[in-house]
């Protein structure tokens, strides 16, 4: 059975797996600060340019996926501003790295993460952190204490999202960062590859369903986490 | 500590207008329901700007609209007890309770968990989370968060209303003892005279965002018209004489000897005692045999109608001044008027428990 | 690399992706001749040539048409002398089903006829190659302008395809190399080659490529053993 | 409309087990925080399904958990005023008022709008949103809207406990209205002895999720031991016989003649008056020249310790009884003890104007 | 000037831009009462299937755009089991017709719509349900009077986001309905038919910036409503 399962998927394809969920984890992981940040920004603060910047978070979804690869390769790439510094000063080099294929998931995700967590956000009652507030809690300890405990449901839902979304991320992925196996070869570069080839349908179906067997596995358990939080919450 | 509280603001139809000074001590702000009594709190406790203002606590300026200055909540060292509970509803009782005092500096935590937890009950819900409280329980819980924050200031807005008599009656000297022993300033709010006439070092009595009386408890709640309610009350100032062995109390006032159930103050201690108007029984002769055991004798200074059934007789007692109400019935069948010479019969229960009013600190501005 | 052992050398080869498992024959057969690794990135050609322009890390570049490999070497990334065209294809004409009755492709061809109510499916005839070379072929017959309204155009080839095939566009243009694989498709008529530009695939050395190796493989594209392979999926050898 | 009540639930630690039937009129939920009394009433407007229970309201059942049977909140015909207001954040204040009318059939559209929002202070208010309105007028508001509703039944649980004592004396009385002109079966959880002895048909004591105590308030109050609360009140129950022009009312009970303020009722209605033990005054002989307007005389029938300092006296006047609390220093001076004649001196006043209970539905239970 | 700005694009590319709006717009509205509905039943009820269910929903955001596209066409194809009933039944055809690409369009956003009404149904205090309940109203009653109002900005914000989603959708439409100028050309199909020919990117940017102009706007009218529903629920 084990070795049946194992040689399903051959090797290649068992690689783009495995790229995939780590693109698409750390795609979640390390956007999810500034994700946070972002939806709190957009939700409680005022501040000029606030419906610009609400504006440019939302652009990676508008705009045909393509075009943000193509913005993401003139950007990011070894001979674009962003990429040429970010490789002369930090050594960090995006383009055609899995780091790139990370880089434009979380981009494309990003979008659903901060409506997720800034619609968390806007159903917290100000006034349990003004009562946080009166009991010394300065901005900073009412947000760790009180804010982000009630918003954690959302930031699940938040993040899954991303991390679903990352795992499908095509378009914008192959624009930027092309279609190297074992490098930047996700799971739906490979379904696409397949899909090219005549006859490829069935080893790209048996992708497909590795990919939606585990967007799933982890849609469950955020769900699983999110209900265990907001009972938690309600009070037992 | 005084805290100067100067405010305006407007919501809409409502407009706060206002400047009083909170002496040390409890300040209670009376009044009726949107007179205005909890947007002065929120303002205090910086949860409110208001248009224009200044709040000024021990010298230190909390707010001051013309000067810019607004001290943030957090930095304002308030326990703030609020009409409607907030408690957080993630974290259980015990992590509710002690919420406050992991910013409370360590001097000053001087609450002990364990006194607070059991006056106030809540001892079985210490690890129960809001959601699955009753409502007085979760008022007690809010009470024993503010109180264990360690404040320098209390603010309580109707702490009590949803308590029933015998929870009122153990926390009110929890109060008393923090006004007292601790010195805490307390800004209180409260519907009910009972709890003012004890607790009160200053009224201020509001009435659609103004103030229509500041004072003590003796003259705001003497003067039953600026308060809008329908309760005549007079407040003697007493002192504590002696302490008997059946349980009663000797207090001397401008007046003479009155007895009350045991009151916790020593000797020589100045108390306040809260008389309802319909508590006092007029008599033309000194009576005899009854189960009263005071009675006071003085002249009839005013005598002025209340309501269709009833008149406000104002005896001039020495210095002090008791309200009686009586029928009219009985007013024209003793043939009372003002000059003439009256005994006043005073249950010796009436002023028990609850409105026996303990020491409050000398000096204050009343 | 892909699991082979990596004794020798290891090039990267960015290449249209109609090309992926006639590709993947020809590198298999060079890394068991030569022991050198092949990497092999497939997408739009599009698509791989600005990534080209923008340094990406191939060290060749097979592109399905020659104005995207026009486009890399006048922006000076490919090295100099080292293109050629490798392979041909033929573009054909079909329709769903097993085996449909050929037609003569000609202008007298009752394409709009054919169609009836119907679409014709073909690849973008603005700007995907296959698409472009469909439209060029049915212009010269004289045919495009009574067909235009009826096209549907799919983004790649294998789109198109897939329309004819699922039966919801009853014919299609497409190349040869891709109907000859599908079994619910007939090619029911071939255009004659004078009728487009010649279809090319070009290949060449990337000018950012280090490889010691490219120019062998380069080579090795024209040479028998490939040329066997090529043909085996349908393509022309050019040469 | 009695409503019969069986439950039995369990949250956690706490476990209510508890039968009772709540007979025409209003039944009084009393007892102190975390007893049941929000449990109990969650039951029967349906928003709490019990683990057993049987709740049947005249003849219909709403719940029988052996059954399986359960009627859905909305079609209980109830109007229930939440101890935390609950009000429709979105809706403005007349929208919330009117939100059960669009449900009631017309027939039940008893209550005028504009009388509801008179009584309740809420006319400058209607336009505005619950977020911007103050503790008061909120449940003030949410009373309305229960009562505006057209309900079969209402369950009020604290509804004046956050309001003044003056906006309370005028909320009262239209609870009264409801309970007698109206005969609208009311379930009034109260922690306040004067509403309840004034509105209570039936009062159910709680304690601990059982109950404590069942009876009419003259039986439940009396025993202030079984309420847990330091209050020994006695009920009379007396016949209206005659309103005079001074503003007084002729009350008859079976001690004798009593005056009290006007109260509303016709000549011949049965009203409760609640009186507190420590406003009653004893005297051994009878007193003369008072402005007391009520002495009755009695028999002592029972001398019992209360407290440190005070002694409860119970007197048998006729069939029914009054509790008189008096210092121990006056009963050994007066020398009381059982079987002794004494007389009961009463402030006319005293029993004025909340402690007056008006008329209720003959055939009650108790 | 007003000549200037019209022929700034061409006639076939404003046709794009037309189609590309009423398609989203379509998708949208078509789209929201069963998002809702589903969101709803995802909230607060507890049925058999309902991750099953939740998975489903999910699905479209997994899978690369092209699986997505390739399984609409197998089954709302004019030879797939849907698309043929529907069309012998209601005349309905869906391939190769602007309505087919409504269809793509709604089901790649359906599940950036679900998760953002149900965090918002989530948010809503079933208290305030019950205290509707107790005053007459149905379940259906208190759904249109309370939650549904109360839910309003997180179903604004769900309908934008798919909105904006669907404007820029591409991978699903193009494979399911192609690409046919004036039926189902929208504004991703044809930026990437200019990004496909060299020196494209000139008109493929024209093209970008009215897409975004467009989604801008409505992003800004949607925060705009939503900001104004919340100011009314907080009581100004
Ligand atoms: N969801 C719940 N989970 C666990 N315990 C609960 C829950 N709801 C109520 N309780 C407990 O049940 C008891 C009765 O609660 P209930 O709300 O009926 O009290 P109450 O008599 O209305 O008190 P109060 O006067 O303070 O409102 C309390 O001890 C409370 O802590
Ligand atoms: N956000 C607001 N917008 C408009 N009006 C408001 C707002 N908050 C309070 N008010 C009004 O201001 C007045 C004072 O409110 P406040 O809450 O201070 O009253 P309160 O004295 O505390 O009353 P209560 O005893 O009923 O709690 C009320 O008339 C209220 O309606
Ligand atoms: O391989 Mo292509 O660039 O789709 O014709
Ligand atoms: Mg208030
Ligand atoms: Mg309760």
């Amino acid at each position: 059975m084990p070795s049946d399962w194992m040689t399903w998927l051959g090797p290649a394809e068992w690689q783009a797996v495995r790229l995939s969920v780590r693109v698409s984890l750390w795609a979640t992981l390390a956007s999810l600060p500034l994700g946070i940040l972002t939806a709190y920004a957009l939700a409680r603060w005022n501040f000029w340019g606030k419906q610009l910047l609400n504006g440019f978070v939302h652009l990676p979804l508008i705009l045909p996926p393509v075009v943000t690869g193509y913005l993401l390769l003139l950007t990011f790439g070894r001979r674009g501003v962003v990429g040429q510094a970010l490789d002369q000063w930090f050594g960090i080099v995006l383009s055609f790295r899995w780091t790139g294929a990370a880089l434009a998931a979380a981009i494309m995700a990003f979008p659903l993460m901060v409506r997720a967590i800034r619609l968390a956000i806007e159903a917290v009652d100000p006034k349990l952190e003004a009562a946080a507030s009166t009991l010394g809690a300065s901005r900073l300890w009412v947000f760790a204490t009180i804010t982000l405990p009630l918003i954690l449901p959302g930031v699940i839902a938040g993040a899954i999202l991303a991390f679903a979304k990352a795992m499908g991320e095509f378009g914008a992925t192959i624009t930027f960062v092309s279609n190297i196996p074992g490098q930047t070869q996700t799971v739906p570069s490979a379904i696409y590859a397949l899909l090219q080839v005549p006859g490829g349908e069935g080893a790209a179906s048996r992708l497909v369903i590795v990919a939606v067997a585990l967007a799933m596995a982890a849609l469950l358990l955020s769900e699983f986490v999110a209900r265990r939080v907001a009972r938690r919450v309600a009070g037992s | 500590m005084t805290v100067q509280i100067a405010l305006r603001h407007r919501f809409g139809d409502f407009g706060l207008d206002l400047a009083f000074d909170a002496p040390p001590g409890v300040t209670v702000l009376f009044g009726p329901s949107g007179s205005g009594k909890t947007t002065v709190v929120n303002a205090v406790a910086g949860l409110l700007r208001p248009d224009q203002g200044r709040i000024v606590a021990d010298g230190r300026v909390l707010l001051d609209t013309a000067a810019r200055r607004f001290v943030p909540p957090h930095c304002r060292r308030i326990g703030y007890i609020f009409q409607e509970g907030r408690l957080f509803p993630h974290l259980n009782v015990r992590q509710n309770l002690l919420y406050g005092r992991w910013f409370a500096p360590r001097a000053a935590r001087r609450e002990s968990v364990s006194q607070v937890v059991d006056m106030l009950g809540i001892g079985p819900l210490l690890s129960r989370r809001p959601g699955a409280l009753s409502g007085g329980e979760k008022q007690r819980v809010a009470i024993g968060r503010a109180l264990l924050s360690g404040p320098d200031m209390i603010l309580a807005d109707e702490p009590l209303a949803a308590l029933d008599e015998a929870r009122k009656a153990e926390i009110l000297p929890y109060f008393e003892r923090l006004r007292d022993a601790v010195s805490v300033p307390i800004l209180y709010v409260s519907h009910a005279p009972a709890e003012v006439a004890r607790l009160a070092t200053t009224v201020v009595a509001l009435k659609a965002g103004r103030v229509a009386a500041v004072g003590s408890a003796a003259q705001v709640l003497g003067d039953a018209m600026a308060l809008g309610t329908p309760v005549a009350t007079s407040v003697l100032r007493a002192r504590v004489a002696a302490h008997h062995a059946d349980g009663l109390s000797e207090l001397i006032c401008d007046a003479g000897r009155l007895w009350v159930p045991c009151v916790v103050d020593v000797p020589g201690a100045l108390i306040n005692l809260r008389i309802a108007a319909q508590d006092v029984i007029l008599s033309r002769e000194a009576p005899q045999g009854l189960s009263a055991l005071n009675i006071l004798s003085g002249v009839i200074a005013d005598l002025s109608p209340y309501d269709g059934v009833s008149v406000l007789v104002t005896l001039e007692l020495g210095d002090a001044r008791l309200t009686a109400r009586v029928t009219r019935r009985s007013s024209v069948a003793m043939e009372l008027a003002p000059g003439q010479r009256c005994h006043a019969i005073i249950k010796t229960l009436t002023v028990a428990p609850q409105d026996r009013g303990t020491k409050y600190v000398p000096g204050d501005g009343s | 690399g892909t699991g082979l052992p990596a004794v020798g050398d290891e090039i990267t080869v960015f290449a249209a992706a109609s090309l992926a498992d006639a590709l993947a024959q020809v590198a298999a057969t060079w890394t068991a001749e030569t022991g050198h690794a092949v990497v092999l990135s497939h997408a739009g050609s599009s698509v791989l040539a600005r990534q080209i322009q923008q340094g990406a890390p191939a060290d060749i570049f097979i592109s399905a048409s020659t104005g995207w490999m026009d486009a890399v070497a006048a922006s000076g990334d490919l090295r100099p002398g080292a293109r050629r065209d490798v392979l041909g294809n033929t573009l054909v004409l079909i329709a769903h089903g097993a085996d449909e009755v050929p037609v003569s492709i000609d202008e007298n061809l009752d394409l709009q006829a054919m169609l009836g109510d119907e679409r014709l499916a073909m690849a973008m005839v603005e700007s995907v190659p296959a698409g472009i070379y469909g439209k060029a072929a049915l212009s010269w017959l004289g045919l495009w302008d009574s067909v235009a309204p009826k096209v549907a155009q799919a983004d790649n080839v294998r789109a198109a395809l897939a329309f004819v095939a699922r039966n919801e566009a009853p014919l299609g243009i497409v190349y040869a190399t891709d109907a000859a694989i599908e079994a619910d498709v007939t090619i029911i008529g071939i255009f004659p080659a004078e009728s487009h530009a010649p279809i090319t695939y070009p290949a060449a050395i990337t000018a950012q490529s280090t490889s010691p190796v490219a120019g062998a493989f380069l080579d090795y594209l024209t040479e028998p053993p490939a040329r066997e392979i090529w043909a085996g999926f349908g393509f022309r050898a050019l040469y």
